[in-house]
This record gives C-alpha cells, structure tokens and sequence, in this order.
C-alpha cells in the first residue's frame, strides 16, 4: 500500500517517520510492518511505535541501505508498506501478570505502543538507548540513556529487584534478549525477535526459530515469544 | 491461454517453487484460482528443518537466500498440504527433491494420484548421484532419472536446472529420457561478506541469488536453451517483478513464466502482473511474441 | 602492500581489462600511477573492428556489453600503447587473447620484453580450442595453453575465467601447468529484449553482464576457488564500486581486486577506493582481512 | 561531480533541468554530460541547452529508467554530472559556411547552445516536435509542431529550398539524421550522433561508429560528425 510521509524528524542516526495509509489499518502493539521506499526491490520489517485512525508511526534506526534511504524522504514522498504481520504481544502474554518493558534502541518502540494501549498490564518501563542523541526526537522520561546512567539497562533492573510475579516484555538486540534471559532467571520474559525477513508472511521459511515445538517462522508464529519456548543459540 | 503438454494454463504466470511456500498463506493475501499455475515447495522424503539463521540477505537489486530446503517431508506435506493444493482451481506444479534417483522415483508414486499437473524435479538439492556428482549436472544421472520417472509417472515431468557450463547436454539427456520439459533458472550461487566481522552473513557463506539482478543472467539462460530445443516447453523465471519482465521472458522463448522472489518481495505482486498481462494481450497476441526474439 | 608472485603491489587495485582502455584516455582523468595496476584491453593479433551498435545496454544495477574485443591488433598495440604502458609507475597486466593456442604463444612472445608484470590470458574470446569446446572450458587445452606459455613466458602468467561449473577442474588444470594465478570473473552471459520491437538489444542478443548486480556471483566464485587453492594468486573482480565491495573481495580471498564497470561508470572511482582504503587500512591489516571469511 | 537542482519545469513526456556546479565548467554546443541521479550506478549522457557561469541547463525527453528519475528530482535535490566530453560542433565545421539547424524532439537542445553562442553562423533554425506539449516549457518561435504544421520538418525545408551553400546541422534520432542525409544530398552535413554509452570519454569502446578512417568513439571521437564520412547503416 502507498502511503504518504505526513511527518519526519531525524537526528544523524534515528528517524522517527509518519506516514497516512489510505485507509484505516488497525494495528496491535508488537505487530509490523514490511516497509520499503518506492524505488527499492525488497521491503523490510519495522515495528510500529504509534498508530491512531490512517497515521502510522515509526521508529527507525539508520542502519543502512534502506533505512538510509528513508532518512531522505521528504514530506509529500510516498512509501510502500504491507502489513500490519505477526502475533502481537497481547495475543501471546499471560494477561494477569504486570510487565516491565525493556527496549534497547528501536525495539523500544512496540514496548511504547504497547504501553500506550495497555497501561494497565505495565508495571515500570526502560527504554535503553547508547547516547541522548535519541532525545531530540522521543519525548519520555523513561529513558535510559547509557552513557549517562554508567551502568546498564539491565544492571538497573536488577538493583531495583523487580518481584518475581512482574514479567518481562523486551525488544532489542539478540545480545540484549539473551542477557535478559540470563539475568532474570525464574521469571516470565516475552521477547519480541529479530530476523532477516524475505516475505513477512509465513510463506518463505526465511526467517526461523527453533522452538520446543520445531521449527516456527517468526514473521508468522511471532514476532513475540514465550522466551521459555525458542532456542536462542541454533 | 498457454498449453504445454496438453495443459491449459489460464495465463502464463505461475508461482515459483519456494518463496510462495505450500500456498495457505499466500492464499490469505490473493486469490491463487487467478493464477496460471502455482508450484509448490520442494518436498523431500523426510522432513528437512532447514538452516540456521539467517537464511535471508538482503544485495543490490535481489536477495540471497539460503533456506536449506525446509519442507515437512512427503507424510506431512501430504496430510497438511495436498488436499489444499488439491482443492485449487489452478494448475499446481509438484517440485520434489531427494538425495539419490530412488527418492525422485518414490516421491513420484506418492504423489501420482493427486490432482497436480506437472511433476517439477528439483535437481539443484545438494544431491550426489551415481557418479560421484551432483545429479543436476550429471548427463548421464539425468537420463536415467527421467527415463524412469517417465516410466511410472502419470504426469508430465519437468526438471529444474541452473546455469551450467554444458546446459544444453544436460538438457539434451534430458530430452533423450523422455522429459516433457525444463524449469530454468534455479538460483545462481551468491556470497555477501560483513565487512564488520569478516565472516559470510549466511551460515553456508553462499546461498542462492535471486530477484531483478539475475534477470539478464535467467534471460539469457532461457534463450539460449530455446535456440537449441524448439519445442520444448520452458517454465522461465529469476527476477520477474514487473509484466514486461514477463513479456521478456515469453520473447525469449519461456512458455510460462514464474515469480519466485517476486512474490516473496510483495504477495499480491503476481495478480498484478496478470492484469497487465491481461490489458497487454489484448492488442498482442500470445503466440505471435512467443519466442519472437530469436527470430530474423 | 601486496605481494604476489614476487611483483609488489601498492594497493589492492587495478583496473580490469576492457573498459579502462588501454589507459591513455583514462590517464586524461586520474594519475595511473597511483593505481595498484592497470590491465590492457585484451589484444589479438589481428585487428578487430569488434561489434556493430549498439554495444551498451543498461540493465539493473549492470550492463551489458557486446564489444566483441575491439583492438588494434598486436603491431598497432607495440606502436601506439606499449610504450605509453611501459612509462608507466604501477604494475602493467597485458590481457592477450585469440583463437588457437598458438595464437597465445606468438603474443607472448611479441610482448615478452615489455616491462609489464603479468600475461593474463583471456581464454572467455569465442575462440575454439583442440577438443572442439572454447578453450575457457577445456580442461586439457587450460593446461597445455599453460604449460606451453610457461616455458616460454618471462612473466607470470594469470588465466581469466568465468563462472562455470567446474571451475575446480579447470583451475586444477592451469595449476598442473604451471599457472601463476587466476583472473576471476569475466563477465557471466546476460540478455536485453526490447519489447516494443520484440527483438534482443544487442545485435549478437547476449552480451557479457557487468556492475553491481553481479557481484554476490563474483564474490562466491572467488570464495568457492580460495577454498579449494589456498596459495593460488587471485585478483577478483566483478560489480566493484566501493571500497567496501573491495574489501569483501579481500576477504572472500582475493588479493588483488579489478574494478571494469567501476571505472567505466565513473573514472574518478578507483582513485576514490584507493583513497579510502588508505584510511581503512590505517586501522586494518590486509594480511589478517585476506582470506578471513574462510576461517572457523 | 555533485551539483545541485536549482531550477527545474516538466511536462509528461519533457524536463528543463537547471543545476548549479561547485566550479565554472565552460561548455561548447554540442558537448555533452554524463548525468545520473546520485543512487543510480550508471550515467548517461545528455548535451547541454544553455551554459553560463556555474549554471547548466539540459533539456531532457522523459522515455524511460533514468530520466523518469530526473523528472522526480525536487529542486535543492543532488545529481552527479561529469563532463564536458566530446567534439562540439565549433571544433568540427566548416566555419565559412552558414548553418540551417535541424533539431529532432530534445536533439534540440545542443542546436539552441550553439545558436546562442555563433548566432553569426546561423542561417535558419528548426526544432521539431511532434506535439505541442514542449511549448509550456520552450520558449522559441524556431518549433516545428508536427501536429500543427502537418508535414514535417525536412518537407518543410525542402520546399524552401535552401541554397546548396548552406549546410546542415542536425541532431536527433538516427532515422531523422538518415533522412537529412537523403534529402540533401550534395549538401554538407554536420549531425550530432546518438549512442548508448558506457564510459562517455572513449575508454570502454562502447560507443562506435564506422568512418572512412576505420571505427571511431562517438563519445570522444565525436558526437558531431561530417555525414560524408560516417556509415550510418553498420
Ligand atoms: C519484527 C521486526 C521489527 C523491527 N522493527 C524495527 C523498528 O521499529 N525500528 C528499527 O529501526 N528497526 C526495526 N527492525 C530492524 C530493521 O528491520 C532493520 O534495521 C532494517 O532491516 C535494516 O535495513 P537497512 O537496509 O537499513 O540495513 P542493511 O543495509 O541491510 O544492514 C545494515 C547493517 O545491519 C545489519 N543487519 C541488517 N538487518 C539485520 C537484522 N535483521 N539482524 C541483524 N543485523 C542486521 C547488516 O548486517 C548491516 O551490518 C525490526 C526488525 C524486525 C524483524
Ligand atoms: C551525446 C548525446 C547527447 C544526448 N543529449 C540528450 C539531450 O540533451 N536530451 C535528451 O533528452 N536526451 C539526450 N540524449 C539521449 C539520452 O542519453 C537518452 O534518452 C537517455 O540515456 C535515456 O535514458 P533512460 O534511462 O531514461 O532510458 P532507458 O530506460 O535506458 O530507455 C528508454 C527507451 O529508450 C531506448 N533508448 C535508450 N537509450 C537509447 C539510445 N541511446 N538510442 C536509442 N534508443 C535508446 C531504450 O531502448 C528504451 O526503449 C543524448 C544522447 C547522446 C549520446
Ligand atoms: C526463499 C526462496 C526459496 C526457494 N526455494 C526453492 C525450492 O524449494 N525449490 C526450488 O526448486 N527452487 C527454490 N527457489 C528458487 C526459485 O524457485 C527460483 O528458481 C529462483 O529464486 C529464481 O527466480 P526469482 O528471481 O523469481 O526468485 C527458492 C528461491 C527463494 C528466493
Ligand atoms: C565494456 C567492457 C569491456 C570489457 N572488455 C574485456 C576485455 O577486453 N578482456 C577481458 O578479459 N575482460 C573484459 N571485460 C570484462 C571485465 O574485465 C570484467 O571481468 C567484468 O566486467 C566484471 O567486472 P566489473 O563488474 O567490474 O566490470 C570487459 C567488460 C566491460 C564492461
Ligand atoms: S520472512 Fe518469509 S517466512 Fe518469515
Ligand atoms: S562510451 Fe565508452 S568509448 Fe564511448
């Protein structure tokens, strides 16, 4: 579908994109999007930090080929988008328990999506980014700017000795989800994961977890996973 | 509109064997009935899980993949699989693959009753035939293979090869054994390296190449080999992604013409190009632009 | 900086042969001399007029060219580029091809005194060998080509193959003779239609494909032959328009790497590269990044 | 050479194009640029229709891949240009005669640079265009609509029968440049020729044109010729 930029602030490496479909899309918070601009072959997936009517917005780290290209859009241009794909996190979490969300860099943003549909299941945030750069553009006072703090997203967490009946929701990095599987043993951790996708639908088997149940595509079975469930070392 | 083998194929577009999977999911996003054909996952005897990840690179103009062939092996394809195919208002193509000719020849008596149209062998599996080869490059091993293939199947055969330095040998054996026809081009072999770590991005290091930037390879594939065998049905296909790619690889000499990652790129990509297909044929005629390249 | 078959090299890159001319032309737009080397257009012994037009066709992210080996023959080459190539402060390849093995031979022998480095023999000309196949597929013709040329050559000689599917063997082949090293990739074959006219672009249809496109297919060649020949010289090539495409080939196992469609598109480009490996080497060592993706 | 987009007016099918370069680069009618948009890999080349300190303009027929992406270039936009390459039409004529010009559809634009630049040796002027689209965005009283006048251009300088003195210069596609040749025979020629190009400086062989001295570049070699000496039907 063809939407058109309505709105675009960046600093040198975050971008944060909206964009009016041409009709309502409804959107679940950890769900995406497969994304691309006009001109480019292969869409990409992003998460999506805020929808509300036909405004869809994202947060975009600029990593590369395409997200650098999505950089230089400009207000008017019009990008591809289908979706929105995957399992959300309310269709997949224990909905009695509260959460802390942790969000490293743009994963932090379906945890804020998350956060503004369902408050009640939240019981604290962090969403942990390298260097402030990030606050010209994300206004939340639950930032968690490392070079700032000195010690770590996780490091905080675990002085702050969160009860074992909170759970966790993270998005991040495969490094980060690992770590939060290893630090908070015992306790509920849902992790919304990455993966090089081909389709987004299910279709193409590109982009693989090994779970306790064999293998699931994470376009289709996930994003979000029970991290009691997937291999994260295949 | 097209007949090969004595099949009426609606339009010439079909689904490539892969990216669209076993067609239920792409099922959610198009209606497959509007399709030529749709050609179904490679299936193998047993159930295959596939490499680690990641099996998806992303290169200038196409895309590297390296899926290892995850399939639910031939019992589950055929419990979880066959009847939806079976129920398509469409022509289904049946890719299967295996180690050795004995899994070909199985696959097919399994699958003989079902109401797929074409057996498609997929010989570019990293299979080792009777002379130490791979069977995708091996004459002799081809011959043999489809010449008992025919033997006991009771749907045309077709078999799916890459770029080769002696294609037309291969081809040729091919057409010796009884093949009904050929499915060109399979992925060409591709690397990407991150600079940053200095290793392979796929686990294998080289995973199969598709999309626009192999079409002028795919194209030149499919005409060259139509130079040579006149009335050989061709499935052509690698880098599809608009109508006029279609009608490149019909001037060409490709009887159908498949999306692979085309439809992996976009799903509803496919039903586009046959409407303008549609609009196309319309004031140009099929048969006239078939294989119109290689005359004069 | 690179040392191969004892010539040192003061950068990774040299222009490939064929789209930087024979360098007086380019040298109007960069300082050769700055270069690691530069390749001269092939040279036959007679002079070839090359292709009608259009030679030129633009495709994604590639070209295609149908040059058909335009060259002024080997006496016009000694009068009017030798001596400009021999002047010259960066390590001359001469490319020579033909139609027979002899044909080979009398050019290195013509050339056997000039001060360039290294004979690269194109064996990808249309050209047809003892055994009735072209010599760039020719197991035993490779290895006698060589074995010959060695015996009579002052120089190293590298083989400039392309993308085929036993390159081990012929490799394996060059190697038996004696082979210093291994020019890979020439161009894979590529077509054009246009559909307006329902006709090839190109008059001869297919022409070699070049550019980005094509270098995921370059790099697993140069990976897929460093793995089996772990000392062999290879200077890579095919879709180099960065410095990090170079360094990739490094990685994959190059030590040199050729820039042809870089050049082409822009002149300035190698210079560009050679400028920012410069800084990236400040903090990298090539001999650790050479051959690194093959490790573990 | 990175300039930047300061002007720019289109219709459908034509592009006026104004960038502006870091440097003062002189251009002599009928030399050319290599142009591309900066993500684009390969040039092309177009001649230039007016030049003058650090400003160049080309007049640009939309027909396919990459001037489809010129066309959607925004002023302040970038593209890359490299140039000027080739033998202008001043380096090449004969400079005792006066010149009937004959532009085919954006073949024009290097006529109009010559014409602003050696009025003195201008006889004549004809820009033909097959319809009146161009007019909103040339401002000449020199066009030739097909449409309009209802023969074409060289039936029309046919019939005002030109004195066997004047020469010719043409540029446009080859079957128009064929067709001046034929129906003035006996009359010099001069015509700026059409090739798809590679390298646009006479390196890549990419370009040829059969001459009586053998096969020349027309990049380099050319793009304007004396018909008498080029084959146009190798
Ligand atoms: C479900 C899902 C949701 C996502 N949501 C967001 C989001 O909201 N915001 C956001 O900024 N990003 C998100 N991403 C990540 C985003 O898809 C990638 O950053 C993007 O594809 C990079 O594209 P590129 O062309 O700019 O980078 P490339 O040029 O392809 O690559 C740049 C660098 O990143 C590396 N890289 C690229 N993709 C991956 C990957 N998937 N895993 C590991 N390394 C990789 C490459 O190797 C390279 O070093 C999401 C990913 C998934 C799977
Ligand atoms: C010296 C010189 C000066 C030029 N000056 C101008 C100019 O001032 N203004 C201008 O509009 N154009 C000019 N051209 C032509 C211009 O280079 C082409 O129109 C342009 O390259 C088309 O690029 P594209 O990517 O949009 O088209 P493509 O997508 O490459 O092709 C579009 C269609 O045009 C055909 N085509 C493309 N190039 C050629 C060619 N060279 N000959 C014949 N058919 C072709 C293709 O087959 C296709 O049908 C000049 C060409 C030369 C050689
Ligand atoms: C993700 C993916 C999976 C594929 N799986 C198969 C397969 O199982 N069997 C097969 O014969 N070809 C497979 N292919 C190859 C395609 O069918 C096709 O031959 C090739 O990709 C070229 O066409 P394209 O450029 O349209 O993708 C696969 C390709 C891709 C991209
Ligand atoms: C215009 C052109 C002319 C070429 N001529 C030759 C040649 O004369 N001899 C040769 O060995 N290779 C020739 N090549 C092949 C290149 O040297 C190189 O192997 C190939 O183009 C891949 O590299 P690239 O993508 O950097 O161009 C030519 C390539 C091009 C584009
Ligand atoms: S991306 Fe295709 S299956 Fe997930
Ligand atoms: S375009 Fe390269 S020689 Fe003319």
């Amino acid at each position: 579908m063809k939407c058109k930029v309505i709105g675009k602030e960046n600093t040198e490496n975050y971008l944060f994109l909206s964009v009016e479909t041409s009709e309502i899309i409804n959107v679940l918070p950890g769900q995406f999007f497969m994304v691309k601009t006009e001109d480019y072959d292969f869409p990409k997936p992003f998460s999506v930090i805020f929808q509300k009517g036909k405004v869809i917005e994202f947060l975009i780290a600029v990593v590369g080929d395409l997200t650098g290209r999505l950089k230089k859009l400009k207000i008017g241009d019009f990008i591809d988008i289908r979706g929105p794909y995957g399992k959300s996190f309310i269709e997949t979490i224990d909905k009695n328990k509260k959460y802390i969300l942790i969000g490293g860099d743009c994963g932090s943003a379906p945890l804020m999506h998350f956060k503004n549909e369902y408050p009640e299941l939240v019981e604290n945030e962090y969403y942990g980014f390298r260097t402030n750069e990030i606050k010209s553009i994300l206004d939340t006072d639950k930032l968690h700017i490392d070079e700032e703090e000195g010690i770590s997203v996780i490091e905080r967490i675990k002085r702050e000795n969160p009860s074992k009946n909170t759970g966790f929701l993270v998005c991040g990095s495969l490094n980060m989800i690992k770590a939060v599987k290893n630090e908070f043993k015992g306790y509920k951790v849902y992790a919304s994961l990455e993966a090089r996708m081909g389709c987004g639908v299910g279709m193409c088997k590109g982009c693989p977890i090994k779970t306790k149940d064999g293998i699931k595509m994470i376009c289709k079975d996930g994003p979000v996973f029970d991290l009691s469930e997937v291999d994260l070392e295949w | 509109m097209v007949n090969i083998c004595g099949i009426e194929f609606k339009n010439p577009i079909i689904i490539a064997s892969g990216p669209g999977g076993n067609g239920q999911e792409l099922a959610k996003y198009i209606d497959l009935n509007k399709l030529g054909g749709f050609t179904a996952k490679t299936v193998t005897p047993d159930e295959k899980e596939g490499n680690p990840p990641p099996r998806i690179v992303n290169v200038k103009a196409g895309i590297l993949n390296s899926i290892g062939l995850q399939n639910p092996g031939i019992d589950k394809f055929i419990e979880d699989d066959l009847n939806f195919l079976d129920s398509l208002d469409t022509n289904v193509i049946l890719s299967i693959g295996g180690d050795k000719k004995e899994d070909y020849l199985n696959l097919i008596e399994r699958l003989n009753d079902s109401k797929a149209v074409i057996f498609e062998l997929n010989l570019s599996c990293p299979n080792v035939g009777k002379n130490g080869i791979p069977l995708g490059i091996d004459k002799e091993g081809i011959y043999s293979l489809v010449k008992e293939a025919k033997k006991i199947s009771k749907k045309p055969i077709f078999i799916k090869l890459g770029v080769e330095t002696f294609l037309e040998d291969l081809v040729e054996s091919a057409v010796k054994g009884g093949v009904d026809g050929v499915t060109l081009i399979n992925s060409p072999k591709g690397l990407k390296i991150d600079i940053n770590t200095g290793k392979p991005i796929l686990k294998r290091a080289v995973g199969g190449f598709s999309g626009p930037a192999i079409k002028p390879i795919a194209l030149a594939t499919v005409y060259r080999i139509r130079k040579v065998f006149r009335d050989l049905p061709i499935i052509g296909m690698g880098g599809v992604f608009t109508f006029e790619d279609a009608i490149e690889f019909i001037m060409a000499g490709a009887n159908l013409v498949g999306i692979g990652a085309g439809v992996m790129s976009d799903p509803e990509r496919p039903i586009n190009i046959i409407k303008e297909l549609e609009e196309y044929f319309k004031v140009h005629d099929y048969q006239k632009i078939f294989n119109c390249a290689l005359e004069g």
